[in-house]
């Protein structure tokens, strides 16, 4: 096995370094033990938890989630611990790991944001933080700080005032001009740009006359959302230089490597946990058999070689 | 390190209109079951359906290099059309076992199962156990089991075979007693003192909240199996929410594929 | 058959009134005559036929189009024979048929938008235009028409100046707010709205390190989109009191179901002509089969009965 | 009215390794394909390949009460894997025949097949008709058939089975002569009067661009099948598109699947 040896995946996101680009997604890995049985959390680029909030959240009433062709709506409504159960009782299993940890927030306002990202910029064992800024306003009537240029650079502002950790920020695909938001989190202090997150759809039971979902709404996620999320990354990364993660339908190291080749410096994956909850692993091991057949032997080789 | 099986099918028979048993044949690893837990079952191979979606346990054996697994599942969408329609041989994607199972209490004269239609799965490898596991000469076991008609009503065959006494009802009174499950019970419930009792039920959700009500005021123990649209199966993406009561009253779920499905009847916020 | 005698499953658009909700989507049903060996146009609502400029434009180098999970891209870029040719060789034929026509038109620039609507007002056997603003907006750097609530109005009021045909206003679900257009367009004269068009998206071959399309990017339709065209629809619903038509990964008549209970007038086909060139026939069977199980007599019974 | 036709598998063999040729019956009425023509392929009752795919006609027999249709397709990509694993007995939906096959010429002397890899289906199945139709003793034909190696040569004893003089050959020299089928072809070609002389071409785009760079000031005529990707099949997506000229040299299409698959080589802008 002297060749694969060889092979070297590892990234980095900033000064963020990742034995290989191979991330869980947010709020599809809840925080690492729920799937610490059937994947070895070492082996993983870095386990990116579910969304904390300041205050635990109880999330909305079900159902949650709906199948549809390709994908799956979800509305969870951010139901999560809250930061500080979060230190106190979930980043202690994760520290047991070497792996790195990132750690998605999100907020009602910016003020909640800022406390966030204090107490865990304070806790040990935090590696990065993930601004989710999909989630709605209510100053804004309810659009979501990511919908606009302007509250999406003050978020990320926010955020970097109170951390020295790298602070990612998870970009909204619900918007008309993905490059513009982009543009203007990286000017705001952004270490990196994650996206997509997912597409707002829905979905009704003809027999019921009801929607399938209590919310009405949900997050469209899975293959489906797959070639928009393509299409996103690859307008912001012709718009920003800071590294650029991408997410959206990733089931196997193919669609993987399509992110890579456009030039995301990495990826994660969210849906595909849940149809294998090895599916992490699969990618995993599928780029390296790409790398092996392709004969390259860095990563770097084959993050934006796009021939467009 | 757990991991997905790969089960092969061994047998997928219309036991009745719409009602299918299905054989896994899973590899020697596939660790015990407990009743009440369930399995997330995929078709190998095909995008859609996308999911896994969860069944219980209907029954599982072990034989010398293999372990079968039977679930039964009624056809109502397209997860269970698809799967109604694999041949002998398919493969499929099994998770499990999955979840909080039934809680054995050792100490009671009277077990009550109350199924309704495929409510019937998980309850009869439950009895399977009690018949197993209990001491039989000093508890007895009713099972009530209803359905809307006589057709509907699936698994009596298997009831004969356990020492239980069972009582059937349809809504239509086309076999057994005439009348929703829930509601023979209540005939008979004074007959059970409520501290020798346990309640066990498993059944579409009208029922179940039916069977709250009629508790609610009583000192019955009973343990409830719940059903909800899933995603994950194991506890991480909150698909599976189930109300329940909370201290300060303010709105919280459980998780029906971690934290139950099995939860204690009390527990559950009905509405 | 005396039962199905009295389904009564009309409709009407404003002044347009319909046999039937179901029309063919623009661009997927060619000029009708494609598809005349198939499905009898007599049966259909409307034939809607591929979108017209005001001259023939040659379309986008291939490859055009690709698979991608639960849906296709498509970088046709507008390929068309031109509105007087369509006029004097495609228009006579669909002449022939009792159904009713109704044009998709795009412009580079409002005066075309304005003259092919002339040129389409002038001729016999057109009984409505469908505008689509989702085409680049050269002027505006390239975004569409139909991504900025300002734009989107000038070019329907253009549209209105010159025309006494009913018009429909196609919208672009690439936008944030999708709900702020279609309440333009309505304060613009819009007679009724249709949407969603297809959502931007990319693909990649992980093999040549190329997009599948010459174009790089596409649109995205079929089943995959059809969560997000339900909830915009929804959005845009709330929001307007001019008729809606729901778009967007119909394959069979439960899926036209689902827009029609959250409160569409009518629908239209598109991928899946591609895919069963009986669409949508199978789309009004189905309706009318479930009228007939569920014992509703008028289809304004199914219109809008969603419970949210 | 024209219809799509479900057809049945009777026979799905790989003949090759990852080259397959299935068998598919229809019913009766389905029209007798033109020699060129193709039929758009679509796995019955699944969401994954979405759109059907299109595949030459390689035979095609017409028994009592039904009729049989042969595919030969190497697997390449989600499409063609799922085909690959198709059981007899599996129900495929069949759109077709489609396009404009290849206008036969009575009056040349010399008929030359020119095909690379599977681009010997469509010529396989109009070299029978013109051996059917055509006045033989008239005419001569020979079959230029290409591959990359011996292995990848398919369809080699169907050729022998017509009168027609077989030429193979492979890039790598496994089998018949060495080189690619245009260079041996190019050998050739000044045996052939150009007025007396018909080519028939299908194969990989660069074989045809090779071709057209060699009859490019010839006088030689000669009609190619071609390929794009597909939607619709039948000329109403505009998606597979081929760039042809155009008087005022401005970009110009036509559909493959509408306007041809087949096209005078002249007509194509090859880049
Ligand atoms: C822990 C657990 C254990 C379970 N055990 C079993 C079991 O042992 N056996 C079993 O059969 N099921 C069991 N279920 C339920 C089973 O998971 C669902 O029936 C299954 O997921 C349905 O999948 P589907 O894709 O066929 O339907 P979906 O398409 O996911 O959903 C069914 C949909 O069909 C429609 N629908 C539902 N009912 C009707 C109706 N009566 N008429 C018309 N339309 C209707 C509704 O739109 C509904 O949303 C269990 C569920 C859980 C959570
Ligand atoms: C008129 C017509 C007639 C045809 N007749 C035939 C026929 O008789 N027999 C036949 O076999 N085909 C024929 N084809 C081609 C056939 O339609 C395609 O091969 C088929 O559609 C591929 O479908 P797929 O889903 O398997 O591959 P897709 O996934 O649609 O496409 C193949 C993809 O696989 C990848 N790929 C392609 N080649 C390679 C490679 N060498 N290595 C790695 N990756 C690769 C590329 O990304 C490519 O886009 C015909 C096409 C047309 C238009
Ligand atoms: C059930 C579920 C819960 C999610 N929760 C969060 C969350 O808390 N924070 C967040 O930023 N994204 C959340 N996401 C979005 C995912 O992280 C991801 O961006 C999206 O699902 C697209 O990727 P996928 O197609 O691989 O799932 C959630 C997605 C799902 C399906
Ligand atoms: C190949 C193709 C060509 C299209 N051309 C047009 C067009 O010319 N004008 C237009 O308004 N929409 C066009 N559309 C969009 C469709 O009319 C429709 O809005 C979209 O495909 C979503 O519906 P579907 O999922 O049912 O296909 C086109 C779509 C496809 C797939
Ligand atoms: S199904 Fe995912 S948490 Fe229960
Ligand atoms: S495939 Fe649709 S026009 Fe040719």
């Amino acid at each position: 096995m002297a060749e694969t040896e060889q092979i070297n995946m590892s990234v980095k996101i900033g000064r963020l370094k990742l034995k290989n680009p191979v991330m869980t997604a947010s709020g599809t890995f809840g925080y690492g033990e729920e799937y610490a049985d059937y994947v070895d959390l070492n082996k993983l680029g870095a386990v990116v938890v579910k969304g904390l909030s300041l205050k635990p959240r109880a999330g909305n009433p079900p159902p949650r989630v709906m199948e549809t062709p390709g994908g799956m709506l979800n509305a969870v409504g951010l139901q999560n611990v809250g930061v500080e159960a979060f230190i106190s009782e979930k980043l202690p299993f994760l520290r047991k790991y070497d792996t790195k940890v990132i750690v998605n927030i999100y907020g009602e306002n910016y003020d909640e944001y800022k406390k966030v990202t204090r107490k865990l910029s304070a806790a040990k064992g935090v590696h990065a933080v993930e601004v989710n800024i999909s989630c709605p306003n209510v100053k804004k009537g309810g659009l979501s700080f990511g919908a606009d240029p302007k509250t999406a650079a003050t978020v990320t502002r926010k955020v970097k005032e109170v951390t020295d950790l790298p602070v990612i920020v998870k970009l909204t695909p619900n918007v008309t001009d993905i490059a513009a938001i982009a543009v203007a989190v990286e000017k705001a202090g952004a270490d990196a740009i994650s996206l997509i997150n997912t597409i707002t759809g829905m979905s009704v039971d003809i027999f019921t006359g009801r929607p399938h979902l209590k919310n009405i709404t949900g997050g469209l996620s899975g293959p489906a959302i797959k070639p928009v999320a393509l299409r996103m990354v690859w307008q912001v990364l012709q718009n920003v230089s800071i590294p650029v993660i991408g997410i959206g339908g990733i089931m196997n190291a193919e669609d993987a490597l399509e992110f890579l080749i456009i030039g995301a410096k990495a990826v994660q994956i969210g849906t595909a946990n849940f149809i294998n909850p090895q599916a992490t692993m699969e990618v995993i091991g599928g780029i390296k058999r790409y790398m092996e057949m392709t004969g390259i032997k860095n990563i770097s080789k084959i993050i934006g070689t796009f021939k467009a | 390190m757990k991991n997905v099986y790969i089960g092969e099918i061994l047998k997928n028979e219309e036991i009745a209109q719409d009602c299918f048993l299905m054989r896994v044949a899973l590899h020697v690893s596939f660790p015990d079951p407990a009743a009440g837990q369930f399995v997330m079952v995929r078709v190998s191979g095909i995008a859609e359906p996308l999911l896994a979606r969860p069944f219980s346990v209907y029954s599982f054996e072990r034989q010398n290099n293999s372990c079968a697994l039977d679930i039964l599942y009624r056809v109502l969408g397209r997860g269970t059309q698809v799967m109604a329609g694999l041949l002998n041989g398919t493969q499929v994607e099994i998770l499990g076992p999955l979840g909080q199972g039934f809680e054995i209490k050792q100490n009671k004269k009277n077990i009550i199962l109350v199924g309704g239609g495929m409510g019937v799965a998980p309850l009869t490898y439950l009895a399977l156990h009690l018949n197993n596991y209990m001491c039989s000469s000093f508890s007895t076991m009713y099972f009530y089991l209803g359905a809307q008609n006589d057709e509907a009503l699936i698994g009596v065959d298997e009831l004969k075979k356990l020492s239980c006494t069972a009582i059937t009802c349809t809504d239509d009174g086309s076999r057994g007693e005439k009348g929703l499950v829930t509601q023979i019970l209540l005939k008979d419930l004074k007959k059970f003192s409520p501290e020798e009792t346990m309640i066990y039920a498993c059944g579409p959700k009208p029922m179940l909240k039916a069977l709250a009500k009629i508790l609610r005021k009583t000192k019955y123990s009973c343990q409830v199996s719940l059903e909800e649209k899933m995603a994950c199966g194991v506890g991480a993406c909150l698909g599976c929410a189930v109300p329940v009561k909370s201290r300060n009253s303010k709105p919280a779920y459980k998780r029906v594929c971690a934290d139950g499905p099995v939860f204690d009847i009390n527990e559950i916020v009905w509405k």
